[in-house]
């Protein structure tokens, strides 16, 4: 019953922080209550026993997605300049501008529809039977051939470890198509960082970079793995970026790419060695699974943190610095 | 010959223009050797994979060596063989008209954006042609969701490559389309796999019953593919995206992008779920294609610009697919979805040449107002003679692609006997003739006086004339694609299989 | 009504609600905000669904599925913020140069 | 062992009033620099006691110390988090709240 009571607190406090944070006037706060969301989110996966995907919400979907959207708030000023833009708008009549009149009727058409939507959906999730156990089986009968015990590992990396390799070409994919479209202002050097923030982040970093490899090492059989190793390892490079300290901005763009190519790259030539061997794509023998899991991992996590902290600060490291006397006189 | 056999082509057609996406990003000096390179490795994958489902009928490919439920599969079948040779075929084309179009990579970055578009054209246009073949090629519902958003990743980002500001907004509003129609697809994933739990086509197939969850997964399905696909009223942000993008990717969006929702859709409605469909359903979609031709038709006729013009006739021609429902389950036989099938095919080819040529018109007059291109003819006479050809099989004459295409769909018509879907499709016809003829008459329009000077590269108009030329064989040859389709194309589901004889 | 049950219409609200902002709203950076909501509705019915394991141990495959979710919705909002920031005026550094 | 849990609980319900006070402050105090005070010193004391209490009970010395861990990391950067804070508002000019001028 307490139990019970939890659950209806959790998606209570979840839709109304939605509700919150989509219907804030303002920006900033819209933002942080959207932090808040995710971290909320987290928690639900940990009581839902998926800790691998309560790491991820915690490291990606809160803690970097927060990131990147302050910082582009930074950049479009800090009233959120641009907001007034009805580009992107999806009333079908948005192409041409619609009188109020017509734009009322839409309005009503759509909440009619959205509300249709709702009881639709409620009703396709009341009727799901209440014990379902999925592919749960068949994946633990196949656990002892796949190289790992981490059952969310062996089906990331192995049974369907080829949504992983396309997945991880998104995140590439994702980085050329922001560097594709130019370079955006820089928002990091407004003002110094201060000794603190320094200090903190030359304590910290080296430290993130070590529980970034416990988690892809744990990974094999416990949560963890690539991903959530790489999301705390891009934490440390926005840490690093955000404390102005050269170290990132100073890796050339050709290692760069690189860099950031592979992680997909390994993975492609993996999957096209077994190919070649074996006739099937990332058909590992049961004996070697473990091993090219993890240089796959190994390649990705780097990727992974790369690429993340590349989309962070718009998909370049800037040199340049902001001359001396624009600086904060507050220190 | 036991190469051909026993190679699994099907899952090089996926590694290799991912591997070709990874080398023109790391290599920018060679990227438009690169992917010339590459896509030809591709072609000759499609070719072989073609050839060995002529020997041996429809294949599998168990990725990993597991089976289903547990694993993903790769599934070939005539259909799926023929949208990959098409996009071999249209790509490779497109590709080299795209070597002259671009002007040459520098090694460093500047902030001159037509450098930035043409360094980055090349990794975008392989991770396109990448998640095109994942997405022909899978059977499996999840996967599929991860080939869409790296189709719609990829598409987003090449329209908006000319960073001029109408196709930045175009390409917002089109990234927004495509994450509500990813999601939507994906929430009805999440019910179908609650529900039954398989993700494989075939397995759903044989497991799906009626019901609200399958409906409610089905209705979302449906709605996220038919956004993605630019089904009327969802056309909206189609004509903006496809119209500001540097020509190139105009015709591979419209000829190929658009397209690819469409097959998903073909293959789940015929495929997997024939027992949930009922036929309110089926005659809407049906009934907003209809819309689509009319309203696309009307529209292109009315724009002043030809990019504009011909991104609304993409709108028109997708609704022509979308009466592939109504026609199939309503009782029609092969004639209605090989029809569709077939004018997806037809109008991949026609609607490249004519953007390519735009963009020929484009790079040459400087502008693409219909009005003021009277003796661009005299100018391009390749080029006009590309847009007159592709007009042709637009518009559905013989000999053309687009004649076989619509005559198997009127045929269909006729034959269930819905006599509003014949008048749909002649009068889309007669309005496709009004848009035609304004595309071109203007153009033909001999001038005394001609202002048109910038050089155009051979082989620019030479792609354009290609593609044309190969809209108009697909009417002269029409027998051996149209015998792939028929004889390996299995749609798995038991409703569909007492439909097709 | 199970717990399960519970989370899953959770997620299917939170789903219709990041779609009714995302086709009602109008600044952009609040439809981005949108399209995660939506997606945090569809990977909650995901893993509830996963979670009605009669075994007591949750479905691995809708974990996975959701894991790749996450990294492609991080993708999808990096480039979303990116377009916006190049659409505010004068934000193209190539203007300048 | 009946010792050392009992000792464990109340050393976790000895940290709550810590949490409720501190969430008070926020709502309550007049200025960012006040709140700060309440948040980053309230709340690290009572996670204090949490983590304390809950060591106590873990099953081994290495979970405890991973609590212990826990505790110091989120020390560290609530720290740093709140001199970045008040250096930021400081920074805009936000004037430290005073009772006199109220």
């Amino acid at each position: 019953m307490i139990e019970f009571a939890m659950d209806i607190t959790l998606v209570i406090s979840l839709l109304w922080l939605a509700w919150l944070l989509l219907a804030a006037q303002d920006m900033f706060k819209a933002i942080i209550l959207f932090i808040i969301f995710g971290l909320f989110m987290a928690l639900v996966w940990a009581r839902l026993n998926a800790p691998d995907v309560a790491l991820a919400e915690a490291a990606i979907g809160s803690g970097l997605s927060g990131a990147l959207l302050l910082a582009s708030l930074r950049r479009s000023g800090e009233s959120g300049a641009g907001n007034e833009q009805r580009a992107g708008g999806l009333e079908p009549g948005s192409g041409i501008t619609p009188g109020s009149a017509t734009l009322n009727i839409t309005h009503r058409l759509l909440t009619v529809l959205i509300i249709g939507l709702a009881g639709t959906l409620v009703w396709a999730a009341w009727v799901m039977p209440p014990q379902h156990s999925g592919l749960t089986e068949q994946v633990t009968a196949r656990m002892q051939r796949s190289g790992v015990s981490n059952p969310v590992t062996a089906v990331l990396l192995n049974f369907r470890g080829y949504d992983t390799l396309l997945e991880i070409g998104v995140l590439l994919l994702a980085l050329i198509c922001v560097r594709s479209l130019g370079a955006l202002p820089q928002f990091l050097t407004l003002r110094p960082p201060g000794m603190v923030l320094m200090a903190f982040t030359r304590l910290l970093v080296p430290f993130m970079v070590l529980v970034a490899g416990y988690l892809l090492w744990a990974g094999a059989h416990a949560p963890g793995g690539a991903f959530q190793g790489g999301a705390v390892l891009a934490a440390a490079g926005v840490l690093l970026l955000l404390a102005d300290i050269g170290l990132l901005q100073s890796c050339p763009e050709r290692l760069l790419r690189a860099l950031a190519a592979l992680g997909f790259t390994v993975f492609l030539l993996v999957a096209s060695m077994m190919l070649q061997a074996s006739g099937q794509i990332l058909n590992y023998t049961p004996a070697r699974a473990g091993a090219w899991i993890l240089l796959i991992e190994s390649a990705a996590l780097i990727s992974i943190a790369l690429i993340l902290v590349l989309l962070f600060s718009g998909g370049r490291f800037e040199k340049g610095r902001v001359p001396a006397q624009e600086r904060d006189p507050v220190q | 010959m036991s190469l051909i056999l026993t190679v699994p082509w099907m899952a090089w057609s996926i590694l290799l223009p991912l591997g070709g996406a990874v080398a023109t990003f790391l290599s920018r000096r060679y990227a438009s050797r690169l992917t010339l390179l590459f896509g030809m490795a591709t072609a000759v994958c499609v070719g072989a994979l073609g050839w060995q489902l002529a020997l041996k009928g429809p294949q599998r490919h168990h990725i990993g060596g597991w089976q289903v439920p547990v694993g993903i599969d790769l599934y070939a079948d005539g259909l799926a063989v023929l949208m990959l040779a098409v996009t071999a075929l249209v790509g490779l084309l497109i590709s080299f008209y795209a070597t002259a179009y671009f002007p040459k990579a520098g090694q460093e970055e500047t902030g001159d954006q037509n450098v930035a578009s043409s360094v980055y054209f090349w990794p975008l246009w392989l991770f396109l042609w990448g998640a095109l073949n994942a997405l022909f090629l899978s059977a499996d519902l999840f996967n599929i969701y991860v080939t869409l958003e790296l189709l719609g990743l990829s598409a987003v980002a090449l329209s908006g490559l000319s960073g001029k500001a109408e196709a930045l907004s175009a390409a917002m509003r089109y990234l927004f389309v495509s994450m509500i129609g990813s999601l939507s697809y994906l929430l009805g994933v999440a019910l179908l796999y609650n529900m039954y739990g398989v993700l494989d086509l075939g397995l759903l197939a044989s497991e799906v019953r009626p019901g609200p969850t399958s409906q409610a997964a089905l209705a979302l399905i449906t709605v996220g593919l038919a956004l993605k696909t630019a089904l009327f009223p969802f056309h909206f942000w189609l004509p903006p995206a496809h119209a500001n993008a540097p020509a190139p990717v105009s015709a591979l969006l419209s000829a190929l992008v658009v397209k690819a929702s469409f097959y998903l859709l073909l293959r789940l409605w015929l495929g997997v779920f024939p027992t949930v469909i009922n036929t309110t359903a089926v005659d809407l979609l049906g009934f907003l294609g209809a819309l689509a031709i009319i309203w696309g038709s009307i529209q292109a006729f009315r724009q002043r610009r030809l990019k504009l013009l011909v991104a609304y006739s993409t709108v028109a021609q997708l609704g022509y697919l979308f009466l592939v429902f109504p026609l199939v389950l309503r009782g029609g036989d092969f004639t209605a979805w090989g029809g569709s099938a077939y004018l997806a095919v037809s109008h991949a080819f026609a609607k490249a040449s004519i953007f390519l040529a735009s963009g020929i018109i484009m790079h040459v007059a400087g502008h693409d107002r219909i009005d003021e291109l009277a003796g661009i003819g005299q100018r391009l006479p390749v080029t006009m003679f590309a847009l007159a050809l592709a007009g042709v099989s637009l518009l559905g004459l013989p000999p053309s692609g687009g004649f076989i295409a619509k005559w198997m769909l009127l045929n269909a018509a006729l034959i269930t006997g819905q006599w509003w879907l014949v008048a749909v499709i002649i009068l889309g016809g007669l309005l496709a003739a009004g848009y035609v003829f304004r595309m071109l008459a203007h153009s033909f329009t001999p001038a005394t006086w001609i202002s048109f000077e910038q050089p155009v590269a051979r082989r620019m108009e030479w792609s354009a004339f290609a593609l044309a030329a190969v809209a108009i064989a697909l009417g002269l040859v029409a027998e051996p694609p149209l015998t792939l389709l028929q004889s390996s194309t299995s749609f798995a589901g038991p409703g569909l299989r007492e439909m097709i004889p | 009504m199970s717990n399960a049950h519970l989370y899953m219409l959770g997620g299917v609200c939170l789903f219709t609600l990041g779609t009714y902002a995302l086709l009602t709203k109008t600044q952009l950076l609040r439809k981005i905000l949108a399209a995660n909501v939506m997606g945090s509705g569809v990977f909650l019915v995901l893993i509830a669904g996963a979670y009605r394991s009669p075994s007591g141990l949750p479905d691995p495959v809708p974990h996975a599925m959701v894991l790749t979710g996450i990294v492609v919705a991080i993708s999808m909002t990096a480039l979303a913020l990116v377009l916006l920031g190049r659409m505010v005026p004068g934000s193209r550094k190539g203007d300048k140069e | 062992m009946f010792l050392i849990e009992a000792l464990g609980v109340l050393l976790v319900l000895a940290g709550m009033p810590f949490f409720l006070a501190g969430t008070l402050g926020l709502l309550r105090f007049p200025d960012v620099y006040t709140r700060l005070h309440a948040l980053t010193k309230a709340d690290n004391l009572g996670l204090g006691l949490v983590v304390l209490g809950l060591a106590l009970q873990a099953s081994s010395w290495q979970a405890a110390a991973k609590l212990l861990l826990i505790w110091v990391l989120v020390l560290l950067a609530s720290a740093t988090a709140c001199h970045i804070v008040a250096r930021s508002a400081l920074h805009r000019g936000l004037k430290p709240w005073n009772r006199k001028e109220q």
